[in-house]
């Protein structure tokens, strides 16, 4: 039942015309590879660690290729011809290249079937262990139990993984659920991922797999200890989207951050390439049960929120149709929106309401990603606590699914300690203090909170046909997202896209998109 | 590769978010107008108190040419945890029924406690909750201890008619609050009744303890009581100190 | 319209008991007076000063009377009939008094008829003044404008007269509408007023005229610069209720709070003494156009706000009847509630809201003064900021009148210069952000907010029905407000209570009461 | 009868609610469990400070032995502000129509300015404010400056390709912004490009300046930069400067 009285013609109109445009890009997608999504088959197939001179194998395996002119044909088939040749395992063999006694593409061509089954033979276990991982998580909700919804979501970003481990403990212990570890500075743009445990990184920390399995651990050892399973979250935008999807589905992370049009317009990553490569992401993601964040919120930090309420709409829907199309389910669909007006917006607070109700209604299913107040922070650290608190209200009122907590220093610094401590505190008093009131709430006929609700509809209808019109590519190019102009050739990472042979097998897409799930 | 700093417990600094970087949040108002200048006076007091890299995050002119800031900073200083002893009531805190059955075994007569919030002070709800019946917080008071007989004198007392109420009852204790420390008001009243009962010649002869939220057992100790106790105390922690205390004293 | 479904019957039922109640009451104060009742006629009179033991006049003046057991016949005879005998003002016969020179009881007696005569014309006088105090009050409205609802109040209390000033000044530039200085700890149990400026409190600052001036005078001043008329409220409950209210009409105060029980409980006053000054001083505080402020709010400090929250409702409902018995209009009556319960209670927030919407739909002429969280504040200055923005968004869901802002030191010490600002910046923010909320939302049929007012309404209805039976002294010597007993006879200030004989009068009661307001 | 004490300039203090009372709010967390011993070795880190009275008002256990304390105390420390002197961007500021008027009678010709967020980060918002068409708040940015030439290239700039840039187009003026300063992360990426110019012979040739929400004019100049712009700056205060200082060192 709708509080907002949305006109349900606009919201299949608009699921349709995201499904158009969805489709479009998907053709294009299927007709291309990328560096990074075969570096991420390298990875599955369970090549890890790096040369000499630190560079990741997965890289070296991929640099391989591509110097060979492989790409097209796709590391899969690589491997698996090398196998059959050498009869080494996918490890051995990179780490053959790299001393460079193996150049992949130079050895004699075996036959297609036997590469296949080869592959898929060695593919398999990696998806059978990324399955017992997922039943691994499932098991733990089970026993250990969850947090209520919303989740009560915080960051730790020390640089140091050692460091981030005490402080997301702590955060656990005072009633966190969800840990995310911030990146580095600069990472998204890295086109490979870092290798092994690392302690230094600017406002964030490094995503290595090996850091992931320190944090994974720790969080197990602390859910354990206070019943609670706590969710891992990392970022899998930027030039190795699936590769840390990969290593997400492999270490039990729970949650990424995961969306290529944040890498376009926030990271100037090539649109191409990022969208490529999101596909994969998306279908390892999909298949590992995690949840994915996307990034509209980020649209309202540099465009204004009241005005390009619609636009985060929009894209919205379009995530959604990627996402489904990589085989993720609503529920898997932390879609991301933001609590980002002006303070001083005189009803504000019934804007954000609108707009908060709005996403839950129409994608009821999707664990939304809520946001907090960034912009319209300040150093006023007491008016930001509130700005916070009106933010944890208005979730509270409108059964929001993952939030985001805000912080009181959010314009000073990555959060201290204690900052979290507030912020968990401030959360976790009005989550409780005013559990049921969206249930016992509702909006007058009319009002103000159901006008602007339908108002962001209509135009995200009419954004979305016009896209649909026009194309993914050129919208993006004309900076309707955001406010920030894209070209399509432009950015960073266009040199790792190759057009698909008619040889090209990856293994992971078809295992995890059909059959067993 | 190193992972995170240890503490060194000698040398105990303030944690922001890496092992000793000493961050500490500071607000506080200069009477100086809001602008560049005040906000340098602000930076070179915080200098000044030790900090290092101090930056104010914040400032507002309040309307009357005085500028309120925060600040962050990072403290020099240091603190020698192992080597702090706080003076601490000095008892092992006994159950409601410990507490009485002490009272048969050691003393074995009726403990009286005379307790008033006293001066200008009307904020019973603390006295009443270490006295009343129904207590704080799930712990009865000392109205229900068997073995105990209790009077509450309820708020603005005068210390003389405290002290007129203690010998009159024959008193064993007495339980004074004090809530409201605005300019100190509380340390005067809280003389004044030491010095009535040293001239009475009782301060030997009863248990003297204070309590409210911003009193500490030091506190108490340099005003001439034997025990202070702050927030969250409940009646079993003074009546455990009561009955020790007179055994040890030999009152009984 | 109520949107918690009330029973109007029960609302109707609750005020006839409350009626009665106060009738009861009422033939009791009909028939006595007070030594305070009579000192303000004194200063009503023309009486002010203080002797060379700096003992106010009006208490010499009364002390006298009553020394010559003339108390039961009234001031007002005493001083006519000595003016008629010596053809001085009061003022000089009361300094005549002071000097030993004049025994006011033992001149001889004038005619009645004269005497009344004499005393109305002075009377009159006065009576003009504080008329023109209520029309410069209605100019000042007029032409400069006020806040919007709910009005933001804040407290000053340094002890200092100057030093208020100098912060009430400041507080009015930030926001605030209205300035309360919280009087001296103690000042409530003095049997006089204290004369002239004063720069010496604890935890408040001396109610005296010449502060009550000098912060009128600061005000306008301030008011005219913002272009805002700022109200100026002081405490007319204590010992002292019609003397200050007087003092207050004199001075073009704006509000007062004024409550014989929160005397009789919190105090520890004598109820006879009380509830017969409170009778004068609310027919002052009416004609002068004062709102009044009750201390309900004050019983959930010392009992439980969930489990006594009907004792609050009944007692408003008692108020009521002694305000309109004063010739108080429903516009001058600002019944105290307030927002206390443990922040910890799952849906505290329901039920907040519920009581704040049902004290708004039964008095809904009334502009509720609405207390914030104190009982459950802490040393946590952040949490206690929160606390405070929860407090801010019921008062702005359901249109309270008076907002006494809280302060995030509440458990900490009296208002700092910047404590105030924050607050005043708390309640702006929300109140503007979220201003039409009220009218935007409905509540659930026969939901957790709607059974809470209903729940709430019906125990009031029954405590009233049964305080009908007892009357209202036996039901205070029960307990049955603020869980604080007291006995008809305890308390500070009986001594001070007399039979009125057949010869008494009091002309301002006719005056302020009767005819032209 | 005392009204009120006057501020003393040369010795200002922090206000609460009394001149000179001295009050401060503080806010930290110590790595040591929470508990009495915690709340001294606060205590004795505050008045290590040169607090007096210090109170600790609020303090909880981390969950991970570590306390975050609140606390209040009153500072014997004082500052003269009579003596306070703020290095400031010395400029009389100009609207944007005095700029382009300022420019044609002064400068007579197109004045080159390049800008960019570098190094590793990503916050164009800020030199977005400075430099594009739009602006910030209603002030329009250098874009829609007659007379001037603008490049912005945006996030995540190295600073030799912005050394290159401003070589292509001849820049009169180099703008950086800087928003992360997270571990001092500006610090080096600032100086590196002062060495880049430096190295190539610029620095003198053109105006450099930079600016970020943790920017201070006074660090900027230690840098080695023209100026520096912090939190609230518009286009016409850099633009300003820019052009009178042009003309000051004769590089029109
Ligand atoms: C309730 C309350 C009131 C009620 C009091 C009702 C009553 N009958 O007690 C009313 C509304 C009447 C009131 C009035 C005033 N109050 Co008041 N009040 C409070 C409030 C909100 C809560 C206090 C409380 O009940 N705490 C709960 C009890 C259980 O805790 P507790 O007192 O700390 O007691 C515990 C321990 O301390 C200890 N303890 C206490 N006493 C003793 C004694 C012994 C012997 C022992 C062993 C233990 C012990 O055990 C108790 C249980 O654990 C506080 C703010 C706050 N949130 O703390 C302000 C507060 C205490 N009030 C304050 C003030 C200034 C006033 C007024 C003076 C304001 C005015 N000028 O009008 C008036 C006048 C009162 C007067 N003459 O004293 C200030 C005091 C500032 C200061 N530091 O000096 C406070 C802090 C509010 C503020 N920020 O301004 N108040
Ligand atoms: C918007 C935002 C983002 C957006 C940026 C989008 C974009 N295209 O700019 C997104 C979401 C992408 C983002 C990402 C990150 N952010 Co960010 N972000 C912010 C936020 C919320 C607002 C910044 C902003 O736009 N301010 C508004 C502009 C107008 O103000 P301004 O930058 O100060 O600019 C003004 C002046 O400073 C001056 N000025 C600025 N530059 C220049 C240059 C010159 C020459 C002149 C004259 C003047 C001038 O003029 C401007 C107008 O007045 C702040 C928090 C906050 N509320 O401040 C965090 C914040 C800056 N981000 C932060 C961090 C850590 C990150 C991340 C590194 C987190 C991570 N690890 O993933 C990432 C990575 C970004 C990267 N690689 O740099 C931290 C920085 C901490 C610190 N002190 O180092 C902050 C403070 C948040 C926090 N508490 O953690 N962020
Ligand atoms: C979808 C998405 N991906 C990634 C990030 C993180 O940025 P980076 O990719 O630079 O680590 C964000 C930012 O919040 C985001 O919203
Ligand atoms: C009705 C009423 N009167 C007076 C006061 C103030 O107390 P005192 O009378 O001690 O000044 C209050 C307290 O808040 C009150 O609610």
């Amino acid at each position: 039942m709708s509080k907002l009285n949305l006109d349900k013609n606009l919201i299949e109109r608009s699921r349709n015309a995201a499904k158009n445009i969805a489709d479009e890009v998907q053709k294009f997608i299927d007709a291309h590879t990328t560096t990074s999504t075969e570096r991420t088959v390298v990875r599955l197939l369970g090549v890890d660690g790096v040369d000499e001179i630190d560079k990741p194998l997965p890289n070296v395996v991929v640099d391989n290729i591509k110097e060979g002119g492989g790409l097209e044909r796709g590391a899969a088939y690589w491997i698996g011809n090398a196998i059959l040749n050498t009869g080494l395992t996918p490890q051995e063999i990179a780490e053959k290249i790299a001393a460079g006694e193996i150049d992949i593409t130079k050895l004699p061509a075996k036959d297609e079937g036997e590469i296949r089954e080869t592959v898929y033979e060695i593919a398999k276990k990696t998806v059978e262990k990324i399955k017992a991982n997922r039943e691994k998580r499932e098991e733990y909700i089970r026993t250990l139990g969850e947090g209520k919804k919303p989740y009560l979501y915080v960051i730790v970003a020390t640089g140091n993984i050692y460091e981030d481990i005490i402080q997301a403990q702590a955060a656990a212990r005072q009633g966190a659920d969800v840990i995310a570890v911030i990146r580095t500075t600069g990472q998204s743009l890295l086109d490979y991922v870092p290798y092994g445990p690392t302690t230094e990184g600017f406002g964030g920390t490094y995503a290595t797999q090996e850091n992931f399995r320190l944090m994974r651990r720790a969080l197990d050892e602390v859910g354990e200890e206070i019943g609670r399973y706590i969710r891992l979250t990392n970022y899998c935008s930027g030039l190795c989207m699936p590769e840390i999807a990969a290593m997400g589905a492999l270490e039990r992370l729970d949650m990424m951050l995961n969306d290529a049009l944040y890498g376009i317009l926030f990271r100037d990553i090539n649109m191409q390439r990022t969208l490529i490569d999101q596909f994969f992401s998306r279908v390892i993601n999909g298949f590992a049960g995690i949840i994915i964040n996307t990034g509209e919120d980020n649209y309202l930090t540099t465009d204004d929120a009241v005005e390009a309420a619609h636009t985060v709409l929009a894209s919205q829907f379009i995530n959604e149709q990627f996402a489904l199309k990589a085989g993720i389910p609503p529920q898997q669909m932390g879609l991301g929106h933001a609590f980002e007006m002006d303070p001083d917006v005189e009803n504000g607070f019934l804007l954000e309401l609108a707009q908060a109700q709005m996403a839950r209604e129409i994608f009821p299913d999707a664990p939304l990603k809520y946001m907090p107040p960034t912009k319209f922070m300040t150093g006023n650290i007491f008016k930001g606590h509130v700005q916070n608190a009106m933010f944890n209200m208005v979730s509270i009122m409108t059964n929001q699914g993952i939030q985001l907590l805000g912080m009181l220093t959010e314009a000073i610094h990555t959060p201290h300690l204690h900052d979290r401590y507030l912020s968990i505190e401030n959360a976790k008093y009005i989550f409780n203090n005013a559990r049921s009131l969206g249930d016992e709430i509702e909006f007058k006929e009319g009002g103000i909170i159901q006008t602007r609700a339908q108002e962001v509809l209509r135009k995200a209808t009419e954004l979305l046909a016009q896209i649909e019109k026009d194309g993914l590519f050129k919208t993006i190019e004309e900076g309707k997202f955001g406010g920030v102009k894209r070209s399509r050739t432009g950015g960073k990472g266009l040199d790792g896209v190759a057009k698909k042979d008619s040889g090209y097998f990856n293994p992971f897409i078809d295992l995890m998109l059909g059959g067993d799930r | 590769m190193t992972e995170v700093q240890k503490v060194d417990l000698t040398k105990v600094k303030p944690y922001g978010d890496t092992m000793n970087d000493g961050m500490v949040q500071l607000g506080f108002t200069l009477p100086v107008p809001a602008g560049d200048e005040a906000v340098e006076a602000a930076r070179q007091l915080v200098r000044k108190m030790g900090f290092d890299e101090p930056s104010v995050v914040y400032y507002k002119d309040l309307g009357i040419g005085y500028t309120y800031f925060i600040v962050y900073g990072k403290t020099i200083h240091t603190v020698d945890y192992t080597k702090i002893e706080v003076p601490k009531v000095d008892v092992d805190v006994m159950s409601k029924e410990e507490v009485e059955q002490y009272i048969k075994d050691n003393i074995k007569r009726n403990v009286v406690v005379v307790g008033a919030c006293t001066g200008t002070d009307a904020h019973t709800v603390g006295i009443d909750a270490i006295m009343n019946m129904k207590g704080y917080a799930g712990h009865f008071g000392l109205e229900r201890y068997e073995g105990v007989e209790a009077y509450n004198l309820g708020s603005q007392v005068p210390n003389e008619e405290l002290v007129a109420k203690a010998i009159e009852v024959k008193a064993d204790a007495i339980l004074v609050s004090q809530v409201v420390t605005q300019k100190d008001v509380h340390i005067p009243n809280l003389t004044q009744l030491v010095e009535l009962l040293e001239a009475e010649g009782l301060r030997d002869k009863v248990i003297l303890c204070c309590g409210g939220p911003r009193i500490s057992h030091e506190l108490a100790k340099e005003l001439g009581y034997d025990a202070g106790f702050g927030a969250g105390t409940f009646a079993e922690d003074v009546a455990s100190f009561i009955v020790t205390e007179m055994v040890k004293r030999g009152l009984v």
